[in-house]
């Protein structure tokens, strides 16, 4: 079905919820309060009203319409498939013990949750091997943000703060160009040689006094170990810069090396990704920081410290930490399964895990370049870690279906893969990562669908090209999605727009004469 | 499968990893609890040491508010399609981008602006992302913050702008607002924005958007405001009085506390493109399919984002709240504009009357206790000469959480308290039963 | 998509739990008796052999492709349709002190739980006007057997056993006649005169010294009211019989009228359905009789009961009672929901729900008998209560489009309704009641969608005979699951009728020579 | 909607109803709990009063097992689709008359029996039912019920088969089993079924079905066996020693406890017509539909049922316990035969080390302690000359639910105490150190 839009849903006078009413004495404290207020709301919010079974049902068919991780083979989101998420750690981020507490209660009542998380900093410690870890970061961006953040302070700490260079590497996840933008660096970014990462060299080449850090993810994003990673750590150590290390996604290295060893002095991962928190439609996720002992006074504040009696507290005494990144203790819900799944695995689990996950990758790796018109390029011969990046270039040449159209045919055998992030180093790219989740038999079902989809596009490319056939919608279009005349992100705007309702006139800020206008940047769209 | 590969052993698969990098040992970590049932009691055990806010009586704010969820909001968040979507795009995911897109428009309607951003990390980033776009839109560098704002925040947005603003904070007591007069010496041709809050921190909700609008663009500056949406089916949304940009947090709608763990962050512009391209986040519009009167979503102006551009884009996107943004979006559906007006009035009532009961003890003052508050408010325990500690120590211990400790930033000793709409009369009556006993 | 069987998933080695294993002392206790098990286990059971994630996605599936009453306009399960059951009450079941409670415990840590079904006991008198009630029974048909049950027992102690015979009506559930035949008596049905129910006449002709009972559903599932009930009722008093009334659905009449007004000695309620608790595909339910004071000794036992310190204990001191009907205290959850339900409706809010009901139901039938060739036997010119046993007889008639035919075709529009119990009384039935739960625009869409089969069935027949169309399956046969030979209730049953395997030879019962075998009745479909 | 059915108020509506049938007041019933926050308040503070078995060590079983209940059990039963659905039919509610198919297979894989019915309401029914089935089978009245079986269910089976057959009841205390040869003196030529239980009320395993089904079928009777699925991974399954009706509930199959409201029946048969016909429940059957490889789900003899045939089905079928059989399908998918048979093993060692492990204490008798136990077992408070009532009173004071008094029934201070794959090795320590305790 073709779910309406929830505004075209109910009647005046339909409510889902009744919240509690006053009683007498808290409305006669309140109402002349109410009433004299200057900024007292008179015209209702255009809300919609619902009953609460059609608000419930909405949605669930709109759950339906969605593709959860949990519903289909979901290696396509190479760079970051979720791995199972088991349903027993949701439990305990329901159960009152997490989703029934306040942060700034008294810590001696919040004994077991700063022990939990006490705990998952430890592990996380000696995962990377690094001194202290922060689990503040709402994400994975956000912690390499809060990375960097450390990297300027760090600096300007001592009196360096003329470095204002960041070195990263084409395959590095774009947010730590972007992150690293925003905290005011410059960026310079190597490209990948031939196996996928850049050379010693160009690394040599790009280094100097101004450089404040190398911001490197590892393996790279398609799948390639650096080996010359610890000459790189070293390189820029030299000099006078600090080396981070992105390992978002360290599923295929799990207890096989280690930030520590290679030399790092910061790292951080995604919690939702390497740890098994879910994704949640984009969010919340968390990330962890991991630094050397050096570092450890930047971490983010408050930290949590056990007395001597086994206790748990906070310490905000913290004068060169950057402060705080994010509310609290940052995503709690996820801190508690990370905690629960590595509790459930142990040291040997761990290792298995990235075991597993890089056989399944080769194992793809081999069954998905037999598709006639499927490549994997670079590092050609080697053996990859935990994902690769594939380019249908070849099978676009023959049949004109491009690696955007390709994936749209494969949703309609309910399956999902991303192309790459901008701009594509890899021509018509598709990034799978099968992770330690899935049997040979789904990664199979997998490839049989690429299969059949190759096959389609050379026997009838215009099936693939007017995909969706099983979608909840036919194909829409991108036009109207670049033009500020035509874009509508909300329904108030498309009424406006579109309906031919009048905006309200409200008193807003004016340009300046004279201050230029933004030069847009050559439009993009998502596949 | 490693005979399918002609390889013997897993190892192979890892020779391009010096072995000077291995790890030569187990990692030291504590044994696995393997079957489901021994991690079930870990974890309750582990977890059993935290007093919930179901034991005791909880009056802590202060960023993290315990309103009621209503269960729909947690059986949909809970749903196995959306709790693990990852990135599918429109076709697969039609339902995720109908579910933000709604989500966005039923805060549009709340907020009176017609482009609301898929959520941000949390409030803090939205405040901290409205005051650099203040700075990319105007072209300028100087920011006031006015009247009271969270520590915490401020910490995150200090953080956050310095590469390229500088910032005046225009602090206030509880007592009074800080006058416009004084806000009018320290705003400029070198501002980019001023930024006030509603409620502010002290729960206070007399900001005079109007004029500080007005304060703002007659020199070219913007107006930003960091609102509660929870408040604004009581209060008339910032754009009406001027504001340019609106920001905040959705913690409050339907996220639960979790411990802090639960936030969104919303921004909300004006339809114009000056603003809309300096957004970071993503952005889903709605757009015509093959077929006449269906509909589809995509993203709008992608180029924006650092998923296009890298270091380009503006400031970054990644994995942020989008669960929360359609939790929060089924808490506006349930409500419905009286459910919105009727828990601001009870919320209004009940802080009110807490204010009032509290200060009729003559135990405490309630510093600002004549100006409208909305769910907070600062109570001084000068009368008592009780420090805020011993005070919250003696109230847990009747399990009660009296509030949280605001002495260090303050300077008095005092606590900012919160009630909402679960707390009801006979709740407050304990509070304040409880303060006479501790204080007497 | 087809779901495939979950024989068809996994591969051996895999699982998806791992129970907890044994401490070496417990072994070392155990491995003794184990081995010298007499019946010891040794061809492990040929159950499925699947991961966690795959066991949760075939289960994900199968459930996208039920369609709860959360995903639809639900008002096509006459007799039965169940309202809206507010996701709030699903909480209390699943919090620990419903989930994790054990029946046996000591009853002092057990109050909350007594103390709610004593509420809830209280609740259900007040609602009939009748003076106990039992909360044991396991479901409505449940409560219908505990009710006969009970009128066994108690024609037993006053010497009256040779009262052999219930008297039911036609349109009154199958289960009165039903649990009373199987409680050993005869069964006279009533059948219904030109308004539905049976006359006063019909009546006394079947009562005699030989009636135990009046068994009889009112409103009857046609939506009628018998006007003369307490005619009826003070007939089989004078008879020496006693009166039980079938409240499964008293969701039309509550607050309006009761059972103790009409005179009955005993009630019952199906608290899914007339109290919210949902169906779950079939249960579990819950069923609550309620009784005269007469007859509250023959009540099942336990009995909870108040003490004078206010404390809640458990009374099995009921040397009349009929004993268990039900594990323990009955559907424990389902009596959490129910209590939930009338707590926040209270008295007022249960009248509106009968109001709305009934108005709901009369305004579809207005409705419903607008599209050409529907229509509403029985009644003519009265306004019904709660639902509305419709006909399509005139349809199909005039298109060969059946009821089931229909109804099938509906699915497709993602509704559904039931026909009727068989045999039908009603020819091409349709039952339909709305409750109190849809707006008008939902009772529109259900109408609109019927309407729209209706002029199928005339312009394109062969689109509604060969439904469904849109459903995750074709039309399947049923000729298969009526022949001894063909029919396959379990896979393992499939293998040996259909894949060649041989079933073991193991030891059992043989027909003694000359036992008559059952004569089969005519067949049945279900739709 | 009144106007337009011409009606002047919803009065008119109830028109059939007589006057003096009318309610002429409000009900007295409680004021209303309109809000879902003040349910929720009201709720857990009713609640509250129970103590969980999470706060206390629970050793109490009798017919109700504090199994571990996976939680993709709970996520699946949870689904507000399976949770809500009504009767659809095979189309609209495909994915659960396939789950229902399923449920039923494996437990035929378990049980290796081709017949197993949709769930009956729970371990009671499915009791009774199978002797009355007997009583059909054979076309005659004598039941004979073996051992020790517990007294409610007793209670249910004599009045369920009361209009039509005699129960003799030959009970046994736990020490020693019913000597075969007393069993051959009551089963004859007017005997119906044999019906024994495996594992007995006191947990005992070692039945000698194939002697049992020998004495039965020798004089045409039927053995009908009692089985709790969960022994199956160790224990063989009746039907190969000869069972020609096996029966019981699902409880320990993830449904949890839910202070014993959480039950569901099964009955297996053998696939001969003279059973399944019998048999009272919906069966779903496997059914090809029109296109190649693709199957659908159908009832099979339909005209069994009372639906279909009023009082002349077989008993009754009616909204009995579908949801907890699709949940008992997940619990077995989930642990597969591996799985089954390690939980089984891990209850036999838990179970035998508690009894061991109390006996040693020389405080109380383990009667029986040399049988094979599954799960349960009787302790006898003799030595310590304690009543059973004294001494879970003071167990329970320590927060340990020590067992179930069976006193009564059997006539000495003994209590059934239960232990099961949540009960580790330190659990059992801890029971028996507070044993020791309380007894000493």
């Amino acid at each position: 079905w073709n779910e309406q839009l929830i505004f075209d849903l109910g009647s005046p006078g339909e409510r889902g919820v009744v919240p509690p009413a006053s009683e007498p004495a808290a409305a006669a404290a309140g109402e002349p309060v109410r009433r004299s207020l200057r900024n007292r709301r008179n015209a209702a919010p255009r809300l919609p009203q619902i009953s609460q079974p059609q608000v419930l049902r909405h949605y669930l068919r709109l759950s339906q319409e969605t593709l959860g991780a949990d519903l289909n083979i979901d290696i396509g989101q190479g760079t970051c498939t979720m791995k199972y998420s088991p349903k027993v750690n949701d439990t305990f981020v329901r159960s009152p013990e997490v989703s029934a507490v306040h942060p700034l209660q008294p810590v001696d009542t919040l004994q077991g949750l700063l022990e939990l998380i006490h705990r998952l900093e430890r592990m996380i410690a000696e995962i990377s091997g690094l001194h202290s870890v922060t689990l503040q970061p709402g994400a994975g961006s956000a912690a390499i943000y809060a990375n960097v953040s450390m990297v300027r302070k760090y600096h300007a700490v001592r009196g360096e703060s003329h470095r204002d260079e960041v070195i990263t590497t084409g395959f590095s996840h774009p947010s730590n160009a972007a992150t690293a933008k925003t905290a005011g660096y410059k960026i310079i970014t190597l490209q990948g040689g031939p196996d996928g990462y850049p050379t010693v060299e160009a690394l040599r080449a790009a280094v100097s006094n101004r450089t404040a850090a190398l911001m490197i993810t590892n393996p790279e994003d398609i799948g390639v170990f650096n080996p010359h990673i610890a000459e790189f750590v070293r390189i820029v150590h030299e000099a006078g810069g600090l080396c981070v290390y992105d390992q978002a996604n360290a599923n295929g290295i799990l207890g096989i090396t280690r930030a520590a060893e290679v030399g790092f002095d910061i790292c951080h991962f995604n919690l939702h990704k390497t740890f098994s928190t879910p994704h949640a439609c984009g969010g919340p996720a968390a990330g962890a920081c991991a630094v050397t002992e050096e570092l450890a006074p930047y971490l983010p504040s408050p930290v949590i410290v056990r007395a001597d009696d086994g206790r748990f507290d906070l310490d905000h005494d913290r004068p060169l930490s950057i402060g705080k990144v994010r509310p609290f203790y940052g995503v709690t819900a996820n801190l508690v399964r990370a905690y629960a799944w590595i509790s459930s695995l142990g040291a040997e689990g761990l290792r298995q895990v990235a075991e597993t996950a890089v056989l399944n990758n080769n194992y793809l790796l081999k069954k998905i370049t037999e598709i006639d018109g499927v490549t994997a390029p670079y590092a050609e011969g080697h053996h990859r870690i935990e994902q690769v990046r594939y380019s249908l270039a070849d099978l676009h040449e023959e049949t004109g279906v491009s690696s955007g159209d390709f994936g749209v045919r494969l949703g309609d055998f309910g399956l999902h893969y991303w192309t790459s992030h901008h701009p594509y180093s890899v021509p018509e790219p598709a990034t799978i990562e099968p992770t330690e989740s899935y049997s040979r038999a789904e990664l199979d079902e997998y490839v049989a669908a690429m299969r059949t989809v190759a096959e389609e596009a050379r026997t009838d490319p215009e099936k693939v090209l007017s995909a969706p056939h099983r979608g909840p919608i036919h194909r829409s279009g991108q036009d109207a999605m670049d033009d500020p005349e035509t874009w509508a992100v909300t329904y108030r705007a498309y009424r406006h727009k579109y309906l031919g309702e009048q905006p309200p006139e409200v008193p807003r800020w004016i340009p300046p004469a004279g201050l230029p206008a933004k030069q847009r940047p050559p439009r993009a769209a998502h596949r | 499968m490693l005979a399918e590969l002609g390889v013997n052993s897993v190892d192979e698969f890892f020779a391009d990893i010096p072995e000077a990098l291995r790890l030569t040992r187990p990692l030291d970590l504590p044994a696995p609890l393997t079957s489901e049932a021994e991690l079930v009691r870990h974890m309750e055990s582990l977890l059993s040491a935290n007093v919930t806010t179901r034991q005791a009586l909880n009056f802590c704010g202060a960023g993290c508010y315990q309103h009621h969820v209503p269960v729909v909001c947690s059986e949909v968040n809970g749903r196995a399609e959306f709790l693990t979507a990852y990135a599918g795009e429109t076709y697969e995911d039609h339902g995720k981008f109908q579910a933000l897109f709604e989500y966005a428009s039923m805060m549009a309607e709340l907020l009176e602006m017609d482009v609301v951003t898929i959520p941000t990390y949390d409030g803090f980033q939205a405040a901290a992302t409205a005051l650099r776009m203040a700075t990319r839109i105007t072209h300028r560098s100087g920011l006031v913050v006015v009247g009271p704002v969270g520590q915490d925040k401020l910490s995150k947005v200090y953080d956050y702008v310095a590469p390229v603003a500088t910032v005046e904070h225009l602090s206030a007591d509880p007592v009074v607002p800080v006058p416009l007069a004084e806000i009018a010496r320290h705003v400029g041709e070198d501002t980019a924005a001023v930024y006030v809050e509603l409620p502010d921190a002290h729960g206070c909700v007399d900001a005079d958007l109007g004029a500080l609008a007005a304060l703002a663009h007659n020199v070219g500056a913007l107006l930003v405001v960091g609102v509660d949406p929870i408040a604004l089916g009581v209060l008339d949304p910032p754009s009406a009085a001027g504001a340019d940009i609106v920001c905040g947090d959705i913690q409050s709608l339907g996220l639960g506390m979790q411990a802090g763990g639960a936030h969104g962050g919303f921004l909300a512009v004006h339809d114009d493109p000056r603003f809309v391209l300096e957004l970071p986040s993503r952005l889903f519009g709605l757009t015509p399919t093959g077929k006449p009167g269906e509909i589809g979503f995509r993203d709008v102006a992608y180029e924006r984002t650092s998923l296009a551009a890298r270091e380009n884009g503006n400031e970054w996107v990644g994995t942020a709240a989008a669960l929360w943004g359609i939790t929060a979006g089924v808490y506006l559906a349930l409500h419905g504009p009286q459910g919105m007006a009727e828990l601001g009035d009870t919320i209004i009532d009940r802080t009110h009357y807490a204010m009032q009961t509290l200060a009729g003890t003559g135990l405490v003052e309630v510093p600002g206790i004549d100006r409208p508050h909305f769910r907070e408010f600062v109570v001084d325990l000068a009368p008592s000469g009780r420090t805020a500690a011993d005070f919250l120590k003696a109230m847990a211990q009747r399990r009660i959480f009296a509030g949280v400790d605001i002495s260090a930033e303050s300077g008095s000793q005092q606590v900012l308290l919160c009630t909402t709409e679960v707390h009801n009369q006979r709740d407050i009556d304990t509070l304040v039963a409880a303060v006479k006993e501790v204080l007497a």
